[in-house]
């Protein structure tokens, strides 16, 4: 299953194949969902109403993910889904004592057992513990309690019944925070391209081993602590909209590395860098966009579909709305926006493609970020990124490439940028001109600066 | 330009002093403390110094961030030259107590790692001229009642960003309030809602950082009536 | 503005024609929004999270409206959204408080009229009383207090600045619940074609008067009280699906009465009859789907979509949710639609033609409601419609040409029907060939029957 | 076919009696009423004839709704035939009390008019065999009073269906439990959930009409012991 140790060439390198439902490493998974194999499945995903996690509410918190699995089955049983992919995502304490988070593992197997023999219903679960390394600050990320606490809580969910694994890991998170709230570009590209890169190839080897010993999918990574982080900043108006965008493809190489590792998608949702790791390696990806506004607000609802393989809402609280409690609701949303893409799927090219193009045509002027999921500038940036020999020279790559591609969209008025945006790009290119490829000289750059007191190079094998 | 003027504008710019190289384009000229020695020097009250030259120029900053403008970044920038010039100032200030615009004690509540909303509102309240005492993230009740102590008239503000770390903001309000201690507690994050923060006895809830100097302001004005 | 007091043909005949954006009767409303002029604008409704309307909470009351709608303009704004429409449903007592709902209308007009100036955002508001008639058992449809303060509430939020009146009417659920819970079809054809028909005469008369003076729109009325009763039933599995389709097309000529008076549309959201109305007047129609599901849970959800002008969530508390608050989740979703929408017009016949069969194609035949939202079914049951020559005849019409035509659909495979369906098609069959087509024949029917003493005659000038 | 079979049978099928239209193809056979009698004069006892054939239908009509194979229309028949049964056996039974299975107090709260939820929780109230009192909509707290004073055992159910009226059941059992009565409460609604039921101080919650017998007997049964 493992990908070459580095990618020579795009696995997709025609932008009209990059498109939603077949991705050409499909990936088959729980019972009999063929993922990227011509089909967009629906990706649920749910999340605690307003209560703490502890001894004395672990009853109730039991019956809430009970409950919550229960209605969902009914309701995709109802609207005769295809198939389902759950996620659940641990809370902190349930990665903290991982044999909470296999509990609840256990509880939604279970559930979903039930529903495949009762009613045919399809599915996979997708378990996805917490990174708690990032508890301690400077974060040990190979040491310690809690790197112990998080390969537990992968080893425990694996047993537990998950059919695939994730992770929204935070190696580097430490130093790009810091550097997001500075603007500060050569700490962003350090963060991602050093540090991060860095930490994928570590913990991805050992998720990628747990999954082999408990025969489970290794599935994806998320830059979600970073460039999500800034996307949400950026629609805050704390950051601008350009340096999300250029975040957000600056995190591609740092993903990247759990696929070199052996990760085979579908990448988790939350990773908008999914079109270029779907590109770079052709495994199926999962994405989220409107029907996750329940989750996060985001300028990207439609183009974020144009190429996904699973279609997710992220997350939503189990709080009662006026039809059903929310989780059944996100759920409803998802399988309509998934019979959309199957009906065009299966209603052939002209649909498939005129459907894409709407998705892609209806977001792409608007917002720097949503321009960069485009296809064609995914194919055009991808392209450049596999010329290069090292995670940080195709960081910096990303970011240069980015910066120069959203310049061109703007001056040919293909993209609405506000004053804010410009005189930032402007900025981005100033610092982007300094940058050293070179690891150690960035490292040393690093070190001497404001930043240095914040991260262990040993934690990162520098 | 007067001197108060050039202060406001060098805050404004987050150009500390002659030597500083952001912005580009005022390298070499007068920054923030080089204004306020020469502000010193000629005589100029501390209390102008502070409210016209540095929390005015912060208070323009504030209003570029709020019309979109400014973004964080350019604001930070501001804030650390503001900060240079405050610790200038403060030793003298010591001298006139009545100066200090007041304390407050920041912390993301116990179980909750997130701390970007936390930091942005710790440097919002410094650009409004108050000292801020950071717990970090994690923070247990404990060591909220421990600081509180060390500052009866600080303002407690505690953050979270997860539903199932919020309630844990009410358990800390009900230990500080057992021990006692009546400083004002305000809160916040993406989840905190007005009346989850009536709820559980806080005194105030923002979800937007541009307003809570003026939140805090106006807890102050009500403590002392 | 009043259309013929009878309609003699189909408006749009051909069912290509029956498409989103386009009515052959556009409305030009609020600030410059042309509804059904060539776009679909999001409409957002939105309503208190839980507590008590009284003199107790009115201040508090007040504060969620207003953060509400400086909330959902703000989001518009920035998702560059080229128009919103807003409903505002009053609570039972805002309207027998007509000042209250009069105070509340004010409080959007001005949040409204603010962001047209501030940022340009076009926008039109539509308000909704109560019909709080229906308060009363059996209720008084012309008289006393409670018809009083409905009519109050009017003219009161007219003068307060809505742009649009709408209400959900009630004439003869006195009989329609009970009829449906019975599935006894002359109750239920009696309550719509009869009761109903007569009820909706009189008061869009009064309402159109009314709008007349205060220079607004008379919008529209929907059967939400009688065949989204039913969906919900249905839904829960409570009545079968195809008496639910059945009373849904039952109500068209119920519906149709008040634009036969002068109502001019759009429609109102949750009448799902809306495509009937189009075909046989040409006015624009407002509809509900995917993204109505915090509302209610549907099996319709794209195929509602296929022929709007209007897009709406129909309804949504006032609570938090991850990203937001849930009026704003709910704006961005719609917006999204919209976008899709718009994109599919902008680029021509292929594209929205293609959208619009996708919409359509994605539901169809899974469920007999939405099998009767089809365009071509629209079509095929209204040009049996305008042969006849009294509500009443209209309704049997629809009922019988309903059940032939899904009939037709399950032999034919395009179907998906269950055993209690197929049942209910014979026991509806049956029913249906018993039911007198004049009016006093069946009111003397009803009144030896167990529903006499349920209702009023002389107030529905029986 | 035994007696209590063919009862059983008519209740399921909602055949009320030989004349009774419903369902056609048992026009002329014996139905409810007409079994009941031939039970009577065969001696067979009154619990029999009540726990076995009435309720043992009822509880396959309701087995028969839960799988999706009945609808309320002819749930609501077997009930109409089950409860004309029921009024033979009554004048019989009250020499016999301790078979009454219990009252139930049903109405919709202040400010509410949906009742279709509430009418059909009735209904399967009834067919458990419960005696059941309906206030109708929009009862105000002082009428659920009344009649729970006048019913000291009875089990008092509310409905709501609006965010804005659930408030009123918290308002109602707060008046309820202030004059004293400790009447059993349980509610329901599209809009409440169990933590607003505990919240509230109700002793019941369910969502789902087919529960609602059983949560009753429950309540019951944890009173007695
Ligand atoms: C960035 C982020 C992270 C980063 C945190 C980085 C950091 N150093 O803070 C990382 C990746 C580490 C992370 C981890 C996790 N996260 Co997180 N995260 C986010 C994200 C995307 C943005 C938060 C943010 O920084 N916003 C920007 C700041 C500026 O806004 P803010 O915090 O709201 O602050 C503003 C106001 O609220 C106010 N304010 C804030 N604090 C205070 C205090 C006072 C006193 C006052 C007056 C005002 C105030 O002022 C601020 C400025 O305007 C949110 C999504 C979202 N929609 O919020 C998810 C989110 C909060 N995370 C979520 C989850 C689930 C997690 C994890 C559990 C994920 C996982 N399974 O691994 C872990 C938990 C870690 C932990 N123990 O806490 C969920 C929470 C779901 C829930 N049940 O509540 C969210 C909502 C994402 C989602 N949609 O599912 N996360
Ligand atoms: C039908 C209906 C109406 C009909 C009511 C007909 C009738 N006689 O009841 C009419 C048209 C009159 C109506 C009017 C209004 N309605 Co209305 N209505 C509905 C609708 C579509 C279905 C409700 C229903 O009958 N469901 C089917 C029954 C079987 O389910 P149920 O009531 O939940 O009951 C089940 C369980 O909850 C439980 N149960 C119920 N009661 C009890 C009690 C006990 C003790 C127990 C144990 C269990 C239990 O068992 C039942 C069986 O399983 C809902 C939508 C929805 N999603 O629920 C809106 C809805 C409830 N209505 C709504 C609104 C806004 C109104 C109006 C204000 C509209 C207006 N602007 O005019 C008025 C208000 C009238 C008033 N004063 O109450 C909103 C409520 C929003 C809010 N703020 O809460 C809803 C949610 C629609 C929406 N999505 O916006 N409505």
């Amino acid at each position: 299953m493992k990908q070459n140790r580095k990618i020579k060439q795009l696995v997709i390198s025609d932008e009209n194949d990059l498109t939603f439902g077949k991705a050409p490493h499909p990936v088959e998974c729980g019972k009999g969902l063929v993922i990227g194999g011509g089909q967009v499945y629906p990706e649920i995903n749910f999340t605690l109403p307003s209560m703490t996690v502890e001894e004395d509410t672990w009853q109730e918190v039991r019956n809430q993910y009970s409950t919550i699995i229960e209605e969902i089955c009914q309701r995709a049983v109802v609207l005769e889904t295809s198939g389902i992919v759950v996620e659940f995502e641990l809370l902190p304490p349930m990665t903290l004592n991982p044999q909470w988070g296999a509990e609840i593992t256990q509880i939604l197997r279970n559930t979903l057992d039930n529903y495949y023999e009762k009613d045919g219903l399809r599915s996979a679960l997708r378990v996805t513990p917490v990174d708690v390394r990032d508890a301690e600050r400077p974060p040990r990320m190979r040491n310690g309690k809690f790197w112990d606490k998080t390969y537990r809580s992968f080893e425990l969910c694996a047993e537990a019944g998950a059919d695939m694994l994730s992770i929204e890991s935070t190696g580097g998170k430490e130093i790009h925070d810091e550097a997001l709230m500075q603007g500060d570009l050569a700490g962003l590209i350090f963060a991602l391209g050093s540090l991060g890169a860095r930490d994928m190839k570590f913990l991805w080897s050992h998720i990628v081993d747990i999954a082999n010993k408990y025969n489970v999918i290794p599935a994806g990574d998320t830059a979600c602590g970073f460039a999500n982080t800034a996307m949400v900043l950026a629609e805050k108006k704390m950051i601008p909209r350009v340096l999300a965008a250029v975040d957000r493809v600056a995190s591609v190489a740092r993903t990247l590395q759990g696929h070199l590792e052996g990760a085979v998608g579908p990448t988790k949702d939350c990773a908008y860098e999914g079109p270029y790791l779907k590109a770079l390696c052709g495994i199926p990806i999962s994405m989220e966009g409107r029907s996750s506004a329940c989750a996060h607000l985001s300028t990207v609802g439609n183009i974020a579909g144009a190429c996904c393989d699973v279609w997710s809402n992220e997350s939503v609280q189990n709080v009662r709305l006026l039809s059903a409690n929310a989780p059944v609701v996100s759920l409803e949303q998802l399988i309509y926006d998934c019979r959309l893409y199957n009906t065009a799927i299966e209603a052939g090219n002209d649909y498939s493609e005129n459907y894409r193009k709407m998705l892609i045509e209806s977001d792409l002027h608007l917002d720097p970020q949503a321009y960069v999921l485009s296809p064609e500038v995914v194919i055009r940036i991808a392209e450049k990124l596999v010329k290069c020999e090292t995670p940080l020279a195709m960081t910096i790559q990303s970011a240069r490439e980015t910066v120069k591609i959203i310049e061109q969209a703007y001056n040919n008025k293909e993209l609405n940028l506000n004053k804010g945006d410009i005189r930032w790009l402007g900025l981005m290119k100033t610092q982007l001109e300094t940058i050293p490829e070179d690891e150690s000289q960035l490292l040393e750059n690093i070190k001497s600066g404001p930043l240095a007191n914040k991260f262990l190079p040993e934690e990162y094998g520098l | 330009m007067s001197i108060m003027e050039e202060l406001k504008n060098a805050v404004i710019k987050g150009h500390l002093d002659a030597d500083a190289p952001y912005p580009p384009d005022m390298v070499g000229q007068p920054g923030v403390k080089d204004l306020i020695e020469k502000a010193l020097e000629e005589d100029i009250e501390l209390k102008t110094i502070l409210n016209e030259g540095l929390i005015g120029g912060m208070n323009i900053v504030g209003e570029k961030f709020s019309s979109g403008e400014y973004f964080v970044p350019e604001m930070m920038i501001s804030a650390k030259a503001m900060k240079g010039g405050l610790n200038m100032l403060e030793p003298l200030l010591v001298k006139e107590p009545s100066q200090k615009v007041g304390t407050v004690i920041m912390g993301t509540v116990q179980g909750d790692m997130h701390d970007i909303g936390k930091n942005l509102v710790g440097m919002m309240l410094e650009g409004g001229g108050f000292e801020v005492i950071d717990l970090g993230v994690d923070v247990d009740p404990e060591k909220f009642i421990e600081n509180a102590k060390e500052n009866p008239d600080a303002i407690i503000g505690m953050s979270a960003l997860l539903t199932t770390t919020m309630e844990n903001m009410r358990k800390t309000i009900k230990l500080i309030r057992s021990e006692g201690l009546d400083n004002k507690i305000i809160i916040g994050g993406a989840p905190i809602t007005k009346k989850f923060a009536d709820d559980i006895g806080a005194e105030g809830q923002s979800n937007n950082a541009g307003e809570v100097v003026g939140l805090v302001k106006n807890l102050l004005k009500s403590e002392k009536q």
